[in-house]
């Protein structure tokens, strides 16, 4: 511990899984933004995905004088053993959007997956009545928010024995595959109702596909609250997404981790809310 | 078919697609002697050593070999039959260094590991047979066409065959090198190796071989012993006299130089200075690695050169610029057809074709009907022998393929052919064609400046005798004064004076 | 095969056919087992899907095929089809500027990137592989920054790219004339016939005179432009640029027209095989979706049938010649 | 650069010596360029780092060296670094088998898959970019598949390939003997000689009676091998098997490769060359994390500085050869 060493001035380094996703993004303007209010010198690295890169940036923080570190996993299992060096050099980790397995650390900011994957199957489920076949668009296979949003979405529809799962297939959280995917998928499933997607940019991807179908004969709900997903929930076209808070996320890690670099006490679990955006309340999540 | 032949080939056929390349021909082989094939190029020699090589099956007749018959589906049961091949082509790794390319396919080794001494052992031993002097470690794609040919030859002696199958070595040596391989093959013969020897140079047919079977068009016409005089030998492979093997027709040479280089420095070259008038035809004579390939290159716009000029017509060319250079009217026949002429997988009317590609497009569109055209006329007034203009040129016999390189330059009109061995693997009827169309270019107003290793070539169709030494020009002569010696004399000086200068 | 304009023969010679057409024949036995495994394969508005699906690939390996063809590689493609159509739309939604040049602009960015990657192997003599490779990380690195990691939405130009004109389908329609602009340039233009040169043997054809570092340069910016196109189709489809578009699309480019018949040492290619090539991968996907195949099955399924795919076509061609 | 020995002379050869390191120069040039930018590069810890960072991907392209020097490309090495992590975390984790055998398991798998791509090109005639690439997906998927998309937990012996020996990561330890008996493969033995030739020039190998087919093969075993390998390091430093793991990790494999000189028409290519080329890509990534420059800069330096790494390569190149 470093005792009465300020905030002021500290440097510290936010681990991102991926930037090339408004999701994370956001997440890192909302980090930034606090981290420059506090007076914080914040650096942030990209793995891009890849849980050996997060480990090598991890690895060379540590040794770079870096005196705390905010984690968004690539992968909550291969976390423990990226975060080993900066445990060592005891120095606080606060963990933000996926958690890291049984490393010990100073808090976890997060909206929960499982609880977001079944509000989002719920959302779905109501808006077609209860019943109907359904296609699952899921994002890159073996990652954690893959894993997790599905089990979410098991429990979610489990409520609901008339709805029936017609096929499950991966677009990588991606846009453009998901177009295609959904557009396939039409064709050997023309009956399919409603496509529940793990995160905004595969719902706006089969929205696309479905055309003039999407909100009206197939429902869609996605999941983020992307600024693009709010347009198409006002628009109509998205049921509901799951509205995580990406920036508040990124504001609200880098504020406890200022605490954290101070030995001031703070709270283990920080639950950012997970809101159902729908045309009902998309208007107070559009303004801010 | 006599009994003591160590290897026959009999009656065997061989056709690609519907071509019939190999038509019943029985060939044999005799311990200590050497059996020439002879015949244009295209008659299916080198076709028929393949069978025995392992490259190509036959499609009927079989290959007896003391007496047994044999079965050669690939190169390693050629090779344990004890039979060793020097193919037409190079076939050299590059990227390799000399004495791996000597051992190639048996390197020397226990439990998988190479014993690289033992490696350069042989590789030097190989090399010694031959006389020559070389860095075994060399890699082979820093050696000269030449010095490339006798790594080769090296290769094949090391294996100590019972069968030695030579295909066209000496097309791209000099006479210095031809003799040592003569000696070579001399002293094999007592050995008791049997030995195939092709070559379109009659007159070393005289000087090794023991008889001759001619070929013709893929079939057999006749053996002959191998004293038949040349006249005879030409009649019974081309089916007709050809008159004159050296048709130059002196043109009078204009008065300004179409061609001037002076001062021209680059690598081993140094401050080459030459000029070629209109009509002239300049042969430059030389050793082995004298430099004139560099110098051609260097001219061509190939390689880049540190200092001097190159001008045509009076203006003076960019340096390592062959675009600029083939628009002023340079043409460039380069020295290995293979890796520096050809696109090997394209058509021949296409290979003939490069040179004018640009000139005859309209805006921007290939001029596809004319290409063609031109294509055939050249490939007809060569006699290029092939199944039609589309096939790729891969499939052709090396001389035609030659030819083809040759044809490409004449159909673009070049105004000053740059010649590397032009002949090389090019068989007497056709030379006699090159050498017309070389006359063509001369007497209407254009030049040639050819390097040459067969002196019988330089002296039958050059006005002009440069003779290159050690990177400098050593002396001229002019052609109806010159003869082998005087040529050799200065070809030698410059290696004289530097050892005299080494031993101060 | 090779570039070579066979001789015309009297007669359908079937044999040749089939050795100049083996990706062709894989084509036609995959679309007769998607048909047999399901009847929705065969109907109208699943081809017309797989028409539009497959145009992005296709026209991306149209422009590859100039690069493979004069024996290069471009690993670039997907990263410039990324910021041609992220240019393009902020040339209209964010700088407001005419959306009339939208295209142009996308167009000239994704030919200055090829022409970019054309200098360094050319006139820096970087082997092509690692001239595209260091722009695919460089050009994805500037598009993030354009946009900030951010979605743009496309203006009308760009998203009507990815529209339908009546009742054809804009991509359709641009695979079709690209395709066809492609193969005339490449077998009729002194352009095309000096990248099979050049691809065939370098050396040769610059003893010939042929200017290969201007060919060189030449191929990729044909690449980058047909990439442009390509990725601005894709965002028209999306009615949005996005910074990770076609990301990883370059392998699935180079693929098609490898199954295409071309060879990866140059020499070799034509824009049929590359659409046929592309239109295999397309179609397994499209098969294998319909057939709600798992996700991970699928993989292993598309790289059995694309080595099936170029199978057929090397077998093929080894039956006719030796 | 080539493979050869080159004639041991009187005295130090400074031109030569460039010419054949012209990456090491790189490769100094950037280490000096860091040191400068920022102190922190050149510490112990540090230095320690980029050891450990850039073992997996050295340790694959020594793997990859042979396949290249053989002419061929493998796409296959990261895909197959995940299913040897997944299969012998399996082995031990889940089917609760002995320990002590898993990186056995894990190696020979990673050979059989190089087996199975040496085999379609060798004898089913595909070219090597598309056997591989067919292989990337298949072996992908099937990893996958095994996994059922999660990740496993490593068992002690393939842990213990990603921790420490006394002072000593283990990854560097690996990386250092395995670079060791690559090179001594790839120069003193058959297997490294044969490769050269075939990817020199195939047809003189096979005249020579080389044994082409089963050339091709072996590099492909060996490739997978070692890309099994890496593949255990990368998975033991993180205590567990991912079905994504080491995914896009073949573009970085053969640019560090190519970086170290080799040429991917064949015939070249060095393990030192490799080493190099490796150190380059560890350390421009780690210096730009030291540096904190943004993550979207940084892909476009890492473009820059490949480029420019192999532009010195080719430069000193040029200024000895002509
Ligand atoms: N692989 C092939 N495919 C088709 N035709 C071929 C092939 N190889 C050779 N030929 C044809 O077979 C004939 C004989 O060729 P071959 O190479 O044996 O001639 P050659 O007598 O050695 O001629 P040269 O003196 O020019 O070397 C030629 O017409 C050639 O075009
Ligand atoms: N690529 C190269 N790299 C290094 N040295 C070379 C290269 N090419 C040629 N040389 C050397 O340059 C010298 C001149 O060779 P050049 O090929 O010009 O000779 P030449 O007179 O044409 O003889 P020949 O063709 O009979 O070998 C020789 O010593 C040769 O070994
Ligand atoms: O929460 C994020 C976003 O949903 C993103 O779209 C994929 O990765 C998840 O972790
Ligand atoms: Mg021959
Ligand atoms: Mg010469």
């Amino acid at each position: 511990g470093r005792g009465e060493a300020a905030a002021e001035g500290a440097k510290a380094t936010l681990a991102v899984s991926t930037l090339n996703n408004p999701f994370f993004v956001d997440l890192r303007d909302g980090a930034q933004a606090e981290a420059a209010e506090l007076g914080i010198d914040l650096s942030v690295v990209d793995a891009q995905n890849d849980s050996a890169s997060q480990a090598n940036q991890l690895a060379t923080a540590a040794t770079d004088g870096t005196e705390g570190v905010i984690i968004n996993a690539v992968d909550t299992e291969t976390a423990e053993a990226g975060l080993a060096p900066i445990v060592s050099a005891e120095l606080p980790i606060v963990a933000v959007d996926r958690s890291v397995g049984d490393t010990k650390v100073a808090s976890f900011v997060a909206s929960d997956n499982v609880a977001g994957g079944e509000q989002a199957a719920k959302a779905l489920a109501e808006s077609l009545g209860g019943k109907g076949k359904i296609i699952i668009l899921e994002g890159v296979p073996g990652a954690s928010a893959t894993n997790e949003r599905g089990e979410g979405f098991t429990k979610g529809l489990k409520e609901f024995g008339d709805i029936k799962v017609v096929s499950s297939q991966t677009a990588n959280f991606d846009r453009a595959e998901a177009l295609d995917v959904v557009t396939n998928l039409m064709q050997s499933n023309p009956d399919a109702t409603g496509v529940l997607a793990m995160n905004d940019e595969m719902a706006l991807g089969a929205i696309q596909a479905l055309g003039a179908k999407a909100g009206k004969d197939v429902k869609v709900v996605g999941f983020d609250g992307t600024e693009d997903g709010f347009k198409a929930v006002e628009a109509g076209t998205l049921v509901a997404t799951i509205a995580q808070n990406p920036a508040e996320l990124g504001k609200q890690s880098v504020q406890i981790l200022a605490k954290a670099m101070k030995d001031e006490a703070v709270e283990e679990v920080v639950q950012v809310a997970v809101d159902t955006v729908n045309t009902d309340n998309v208007a107070d999540y559009v303004t801010k | 078919m006599s009994n003591d032949a160590l290897l026959v080939l009999d009656r065997v056929c061989k056709s690609f697609g519907p071509v019939q390349v190999i038509d019943e021909v029985t060939v044999e082989v005799h311990a200590g002697k050497v059996s020439v094939l002879l015949g244009e190029n295209g008659a299916g020699k080198s076709t028929l050593i393949k069978m025995i090589a392992g490259v190509h099956s036959a499609d009927s007749g079989r290959i007896l070999m003391d007496g047994k018959e044999v079965q050669i589906p690939d190169t390693k049961a050629s090779e344990a039959l004890g039979i060793a091949t020097i193919h037409q082509e190079l076939n050299l790794v590059p990227s390799m260094t000399i004495a791996e390319n000597i051992t190639l396919g048996r390197v020397p080794r226990r439990f998988g590991i190479i014993n690289r001494r033992e490696m350069r052992r042989i590789a030097r031993e190989a090399l010694d047979q031959l006389g020559l002097n070389l860095d075994v470690n060399t890699p082979v794609g820093d050696l000269g066409l030449a010095q490339q040919q006798l790594v080769e030859i090296a290769k094949a002696l090391s294996l100590d065959a019972r069968v030695l199958i030579l295909d066209e070595p000496t097309a791209a040596l000099t006479n210095a090198e031809i003799a040592g391989l003569f000696e070579v093959v001399n002293q094999l013969k007592t050995k008791g190796v049997g030995m195939v020897f092709i070559s379109h140079h009659l007159d070393e047919i005289a000087a090794i071989g023991d008889f001759v079977n001619v070929l013709r068009d893929g079939k057999f016409i006749a053996t002959v012993p191998a004293d038949t005089p040349e006249n005879e030998l030409v009649r019974l492979m081309v089916g007709r006299d050809i008159d004159a093997q050296f048709p130059r027709q002196t043109a009078t040479p204009g008065e300004q130089h179409l061609l001037s280089v002076e001062n021209l420095s680059v690598g081993a070259l140094q401050n080459i200075s030459l000029s070629v008038r209109p009509g002239e035809v300049v042969a430059l004579a030389g050793l082995m690695g004298a430099g004139r390939t560099e110098l051609i290159r260097a001219i061509a716009g190939a390689d880049k050169y540190t200092s001097g000029t190159v001008k045509v017509a009076g203006k003076k060319l960019p340096r390592n610029d062959v675009a600029a250079a083939t628009r002023a009217g340079l043409g460039h026949v380069p020295e290995d057809r293979k890796t520096q002429g050809l696109v090997l997988d394209a058509s021949v009317a296409e290979n003939i074709g490069y040179a004018t590609m640009a000139s005859t497009a309209k805006a921007g569109l290939v001029d596809r009907k004319g290409q063609r055209e031109r294509a055939e006329k050249v490939a007809a007034r060569l006699r290029i022998r092939m199944g039609n203009i589309d096939q790729p040129i891969r499939s052709l016999s090396g001389g035609n393929q030659q030819k083809a390189v040759f044809g490409r330059w004449f159909s673009a009109g070049a105004k000053v052919l740059l010649l590397d061995e032009p002949t090389r693997g090019v068989d007497v009827g056709a030379k006699v064609e090159i050498y017309e169309l070389i006359n063509e270019i001369t007497s209407s107003g254009g030049c040639v400046l050819m390097a040459s290793s067969e002196l019988p070539e330089v002296l039958g169709m050059s006005d002009r005798v440069l003779v290159m030494s050690q990177g400098r020009i050593a002396g001229e002569l002019a052609t109806n004064e010159a003869t082998q010696d005087s040529i050799m004399a200065l070809a030698v000086s410059n290696v004289h004076r530097e050892d005299e200068m080494g031993k101060k | 095969m090779s570039s070579v304009a066979t001789t015309p023969k009297k007669g359908f010679d079937f044999k040749a056919f089939l050795a100049n057409n083996g990706a062709l024949v894989g084509l036609v036995v995959l679309c007769l087992a998607m048909f047999i495994a399901t009847p929705r394969f065969l109907t109208g508005p699943n081809l017309m899907n797989i028409g539009i699906q497959v145009s992005t690939i296709a026209v991306m390996a149209f422009g590859m095929t100039f690069v493979i063809v004069a024996a290069g590689i471009d690993l670039s493609v997907g990263s410039i089809a990324a910021i041609s159509a992220m240019t393009s739309s902020y040339w209209v939604t964010t700088a407001g500027l005419p959306d009339g040049l939208s295209i142009v602009v996308g167009l000239a960015i994704g030919g200055l990137c090829g022409w970019v990657t054309g200098a360094m192997s050319a006139y820096g003599k970087l082997p092509t592989f690692i001239a595209s490779l260091a722009m695919l990380t460089i050009v994805r690195g500037l598009t993030l920054v354009i946009s900030d990691g951010r979605p743009i939405a496309t203006g009308d130009s760009v998203s009507w790219l990815g529209g339908d004109l009546g009742f054809m389908p804009v991509p359709i329609l641009i695979l079709i004339v690209s395709g066809l602009i492609a193969a005339f340039v490449l077998n009729r233009t002194i352009i095309g016939k000096n990248a099979f040169a050049v691809g065939g043997n370098t050396e040769a054809a610059r003893l010939s005179g042929i200017p290969v570092k201007r060919v060189l340069v030449t191929v990729f910016v044909i690449s980058g432009i047909f990439a442009a196109l390509s990725g601005m189709i894709l965002a028209g489809r999306l009615d949005s640029a996005q910074p990770t578009l076609a990301s990883g699309y370059e392998l699935d480019a180079i693929a098609a027209v490898v199954i295409g018949g071309a060879s990866l040492s140059g020499g070799v290619g034509r824009i049929s095989g590359t659409l046929i090539g592309a239109l295999v991968l397309a179609v397994i996907r499209n098969g294998l979706n319909l057939l709600s195949v798992s996700a991970f099955w699928q993989q292993v399924v598309i790289g059995l049938v694309i080595a099936i795919a170029v199978g057929f076509d090397v077998l093929r061609r080894k039956n006719v010649r030796h």
